[in-house]
């Protein structure tokens, strides 16, 4: 059942997507111009390519989030028995969560948070 | 940063936020609040009353017997600044046999007025109004050129 | 020598950066400014205005108009204050010619202007909002704005473009209704202030957007020759009508408002509570207007007397100045008008220099940049 | 009284009469569900973008749209059809391949997100027992498409709005992930049947205390991060970056962005629902009374339904109200702010749940 | 300080000045050569501070070119208009002041650019509203559009 249900709803973005672009594109009436072409930029005309070694600013954000998603990761299985596991459950997540705040507080002392 | 101030941060931030919800949640609920107008439908049922003194266009009112009070003194014409304003003079034969100044034709461009009264306040005779329509739009922009004395239209008696 | 140098040393800019344009045909410009920012991610590393888009070279047009017309061809500038600009010309053939005006035309114009200014502050208002991203202030803007507006309509017979000065005086006297719907407006305007700060003054991410970033120094400000609200929000004392009172502002009691940090809260801060001063302004002159002409005599021609007449005023931006060179004639020789965005602008790459992105476009609102009035 | 899932059944037991291989059955049934699906999809944005326009509208003290429709009801539809008569250009620098593809990308994932709510008892696509994890795990997928459209376009905006929107959901991911997870933490289960089921005597909102109050606040926060709405709308921040990652986009492929905000509102609305007001539970309280029986009357699904569109409700408010935030200021809010306070949120909850304090 | 001891103290310092008669400020002619000089020691003095230029702008009289500076001093509240001579009329061309007072910098491109008046040791002298190529310098007496029209 999942699994069909999720082919089903792929095909159903795909044919929903590719017709309604392939209506526009046989519905809507097309011209050539060169200037069509470019990038908008203000209505100036680029200077070189947007394709340029980028700050990494956003990059240490994605790097801490990596390490913090696979905690969370683990802490799904954790969740759905924390109920029947009992007081256990409790102080692994307490240690657990310790580490994962000393990783956050590390984080920010070292400035990974801060914006450049 | 303090646990405490931590806290009131948060605190103080939310407030400040709903404040704000709450204006807009009271505009939404009040809706005798609204001040759109409803353009075209308000010309039609006589909502939309412009102010007597409202520049739409320079106008040259004509009274019933076809007359005007232009002398052709063109005093307008050297007072606009925008040089939209162009007369044409003739020479006419009065009855008594005098020839006199009169207009040919009053030519106004629309599309270069500003609208800036200086021609009504020089007109010495007062034969320029400036008229309430100001749906100017047009898909030739030669419309815009406009005669504003009708044809055979006649100086008005006793105007000098 | 003292170098007055107030750039920190430009940050390095290399072939490489990240060089992006902002305008002409961008939401945030309000018209058609066209800035080259250099950028380091989000950092902004270098700002260059470049201007001249909807340059019309007014002043040249200026040279081939009568005195009386060329104060209508100044509605264009600053079209915010357009009455404000109006009164700038008007002042300067005035004191050329040496006329008096008449004491209920100087008032009805201050009354005017201070209207023009509140008109003016209250689009900027809802012009900020919509640059820090919140859209719903601009309309309440509008609706003040509009009241403003249909009370310029009445008495002007236009809403932006009042056209309604003439050297000497006034075109026409108020209209009736003038005086009620003024009233009218202080009422109602001061309850919307409130509503103002309820929305965007007190609102936690305004603030945090605003405060602390776009530093411009008192002696920057100085030396920029900032005016208007920008200069006073970095405690530079400029008001024009204070220091130089013209019209009826000798005859009112306002405060000056003053900041002391100059950023970007404090230029908002500032127009905030200007506009309250104006509802003052207007407050105490609009039971006061005396009776009497509202125009003095003054030739069909007016032919000013040679020489140099420099003459300011405080539009809702700043100092506006006029100077009229004359050879005698008909038409003024040369016109200068020193236009307060110009200078406001030109501080821009001052402030924004390492500021992020979304700074640079809340700095710009808070210069409430004309750019009619940068080009001319 | 007729119920949603009453009606999918006779349905099923029309077509397997008609229908006996098995194979065919189920092909069958699953197309009758696409198309309803994919037709529900398009009234639903429809009328998400009507509701903003008109709430935007009230909020602002005019009107809105009055004249395509009755009350302008279609001028949406009016604009999808002018969307569809325009031309879908590609800029001439661009990566096409990916440029083209990243349209789908948003649109396949938005629909693959759909399947485990469950909208009404018994209805539901895929009732996984997975459910929350799923959710929280594709609809991050989304972020790929939006980096592929801001990169591919090759444009200083473009590039810009994505990489802070990669910033952005990936941050405000934890958070909706740890809010997520203290109501795991109460049910036991991922299973969104269960997590409804488990409220049968009162929404989580009521009877988990304070602290899943505070979850329940950080997941509108963070889910309105997530799905780029105002104040957080930084990748498409209009006054700053033009259009942000979709400036190059144009016709159709536009419209398919457009589609995939509205559909992932309504479905993180749709889990705000499910997860902390219930579902489609009625409002009940304390044991069996009047008021109870009164509240059953109503059918599950306008529950859900009404629950989903006053979620949505606040979020427009939202982006009505508040200007938008900074960059680094959008971060300091979720690794200050957010981050902290729902780990520690979740110890509380644990607590709650073990000890068994809750109602 | 007042007018007149405005007027005496430049002249004790800088006897080369020229004042003119009435007017609505004090109004010092001086050759274009020697006002960088004069300028500096009007902002630097500390009994002048001429701090606050509020316009610089440029006249063309056909004969010769004339920079006006505008000065006003926000500690003394005092003003005065410092008139520069440019005698040649082909090649005009005076000191920069955009290191005194930043708000030159632009005053003096726009006054590069509509009159071809040249700025040594300006940091960054182009055009600023006109384009690059633009022929001729509008605001000058002597200047016929190109592309004008007669309506």
């Amino acid at each position: 059942m999942g699994s069909a249900a999720l082919i089903m709803l792929i095909i159903c973005g795909l044919a929903f997507a590719g017709g309604g672009i392939y209506l526009s594109k046989v519905l809507a009436k097309t011209s050539h111009n060169p200037v069509k072409g470019e990038a908008y930029e203000c209505g100036i005309p680029t200077t070189g390519t947007s394709w340029i070694q980028f700050n990494v600013g956003y990059y240490l954000f994605a790097l801490i989030f990596l390490v913090f998603d696979v905690e969370l990761v683990f802490l799904y299985p954790w969740a759905t028995a924390a109920k029947s596991v009992g007081v256990v459950a409790l102080i692994e997540i307490v240690v657990f969560m310790f580490i994962l705040f000393m990783g956050l507080l590390y984080a920010y002392r070292k400035g990974a948070l801060k914006w450049m | 940063m303090g646990l405490g101030s931590y806290i009131s941060t948060v605190f103080s931030s939310v407030k400040s936020l709903l404040s704000g919800m709450k204006l807009t949640g009271y505009y939404f609920t009040h809706h005798k609040e609204i001040v759109t107008q409803q353009y075209p439908e308000n010309k039609r049922e006589g909502a939309l009353i412009l102010p007597e003194r409202f520049r739409g266009e320079v106008t040259m009112p004509h009274d019933e017997n076809n007359e005007h009070r232009c002398t052709g003194c063109q005093s307008c014409e050297l007072s606009c600044p925008n040089g939209s304003i162009k007369i044409i003079t003739k020479q006419e034969v009065q009855p008594d046999g005098k020839k006199k100044k009169a207009i040919d034709t009053w030519v106004y461009h629309l599309d270069m007025c500003t609208f800036c009264n200086l021609c009504i306040e020089a007109c010495p005779t007062q034969a320029i109004v400036m008229g309430q329509e100001f749906e100017h739009s047009v898909f030739d922009k030669k419309k815009l050129k406009k005669i504003l004395n009708k044809p055979d239209s006649k100086l008005k008696a006793g105007v000098e | 020598m003292i170098e007055h140098n107030l750039l920190e040393p430009d940050m390095i800019t290399e072939d490489g950066d990240f060089v992006i344009n902002i305008g002409p045909q961008h939401p945030s410009t309000h018209g058609v400014l066209h800035l080259k920012v250099w950028l380091d991610g989000e950092t902004v590393k270098k700002v260059e205005p470049h201007l001249g888009y909807i340059h019309r070279s007014i002043e040249k047009m200026c040279e081939s108009l009568s005195y009386r017309q060329y104060i209508f061809s100044t509605s264009r500038m600053d079209y915010l204050s357009a009455h404000i600009n109006n009164q700038a010309c008007a002042l300067a053939v005035e004191m050329g010619l040496g006329v008096e005006v008449p004491d209920r035309a100087k008032v009805i114009r201050t009354i005017l202007a201070e209207l023009t200014r509140l008109a003016s502050h209250a689009l900027w208002w809802g012009c900020m909002g919509l640059d820090l991203g919140a859209v719903t202030p601009f309309f309440y803007a509008f609706r003040e704005r509009e009241f403003i507006n249909d009370i310029m309509e009445e008495t002007c017979g236009a809403r932006l473009t009042q056209n309604f000065i003439v050297p000497g005086g006034l075109m026409a006297d108020i209209h009736p209704n003038f005086v009620p719907k003024t009233k009218e407006l202080i009422k109602m305007f001061r309850a919307n202030i409130d509503e103002y700060n309820q929305l965007l003054t007190g609102n936690v991410i305004f603030q945090q957007r605003t405060q602390n970033v776009g530093f411009l120094s008192k002696e920057a400000a100085i030396s920029y020759g900032t005016s208007g609200p920008v200069a006073r929000a970095s405690g530079v004392s400029c008001d024009v009508r204070k220091h130089y009172p013209y019209d009826a502002y000798d005859r009112v009691q306002f405060k000056e408002i003053l900041g002391t940090t100059g950023d970007s809260w404090e230029r908002y801060v500032i127009r905030i509570d200007e506009m309250r001063e104006s509802l003052s302004i207007i407050e105490q002159l609009i039971d006061n207007i005396p009776e009497g002409d509202i125009v003095a005599k003054t030739k069909q021609v007016i032919k000013l007397p040679k020489g140099e007449f420099y003459s300011r005023v405080e539009t809702a931006r700043g100092e506006l100045g006029v100077l009229l060179v004359s050879d005698g004639g008909s038409t003024p020789y040369r016109v200068k008008f020193r236009s307060p965005n110009f200078s406001n602008l030109s501080a821009l790459g001052h402030i924004a220099k390492g500021s992020k992105i979304g700074d640079l476009v809340a700095m710009m609102a808070t210069l409430d940049l004309v750019i009619p009035d940068v080009d001319r | 009284m007729i119920t949603l899932s009453e009606i999918a059944h006779n349905i099923h037991v029309k077509l397997s009469g008609a229908i006996t291989n098995e194979t065919l059955l189920s092909i069958t049934e699953m197309a009758i569900v696409g198309i309803i699906l994919l037709g529900s999809l398009v009234m639903l944005s429809f009328f998400l973008g009507y509701m903003e326009r008109k709430v935007a509208a009230f909020m602002q003290i005019r009107l809105g749209p009055n004249r395509v429709g009755p009350k302008g009801s279609l001028q949406i539809v009016a604009d999808t059809v002018k969307l569809l008569f325009k031309e879908g250009l590609t800029p001439n620098a661009s990566d096409k391949f990916l440029f083209n593809t990243a349209p789908y990308i948003m649109v396949i994932t938005t629909m693959l997100v759909i399947a485990p709510i469950a909208y009404s008892s018994g209805f539901q696509i895929w009732d996984t027992s997975i459910g929350v994890l799923y959710v929280s795990s594709v609809s991050s997928v989304s972020v790929i498409g939006i980096l592929m459209a801001g990169w591919s376009s090759n444009n200083k905006y473009s590039l810009l709005g994505a990489m802070r929107c990669g910033a952005q959901i990936v941050s405000y991911e934890l958070s909706i992930g740890l809010s997520l997870i203290a109501i795991v933490v109460l049910t036991g289960s991922l299973r969104m049947s269960d997590i409804v089921m488990s409220q049968a005597d009162g929404w989580w909102i009521f009877k988990g205390h304070i602290p899943v109050l505070i979850a329940f606040v950080i997941f509108i926060i963070a889910s309105t991060a997530e799905i780029n709405r105002a104040p957080f709308d930084l990748a498409e921040a209009e006054s700053e970056l033009t259009a942000g990652f979709h400036t190059e986009y144009s016709g159709m492929k536009f419209a398919m962005f457009l589609l995939a905000e509205y559909i992932n509102l309504f479905i993180v609305c749709a889990m705000g629902a499910t997860l902390f007001l219930g579902g489609w539970m009625p409002l009940h309280f304390g044991a069996d009374n009047a008021f109870n029986h009164a509240m059953d009357y109503i059918p599950g699904f306008v529950w859900f339904f009404g629950k989903t569109f006053f979620l949505i409700f606040v979020i427009m408010w939202f982006r009505w109200t508040f200007p938008r935030l900074r960059i680094d200021q959008l971060l300091n809010l979720e690794w200050k702010y957010l981050l902290p306070i729902s780990m520690i949120n979740i110890l509380l909850v644990t607590i709650i749940a073990i000890f068994g304090w809750h109602f | 300080m007042n007018a007149e001891e405005l007027k005496q103290e430049i002249l004790a310092f800088h006897p080369s000045v020229v004042f003119d008669e009435g007017g609505q400020f004090v109004n010092a002619n001086i050759d274009a050569a020697d006002v960088l000089t004069l300028l500096t020691e009007l902002r630097n003095r500390p009994a002048f501070d001429f701090d606050y230029m509020f316009c610089l702008t440029c006249v063309d009289y056909k004969t010769h070119f004339t920079m006006f500076y505008h000065l006003r001093s926000l500690t003394h509240r005092h003003e005065m208009v410092v008139k520069a001579k440019i005698a040649d009329v082909n090649a005009p061309a005076v000191d920069t002041v955009s290191h005194i007072w930043r708000t030159a910098d632009f005053m003096e491109r726009e006054v590069y650019d509509l009159f071809g008046v040249k700025f040594f040791r300006h940091p960054d002298l182009r055009r600023i509203f006109l384009d690059e190529n633009w022929p001729g310098y509008p605001l000058r007496k002597n200047y016929e559009d190109p592309n004008m029209i007669e309506l």
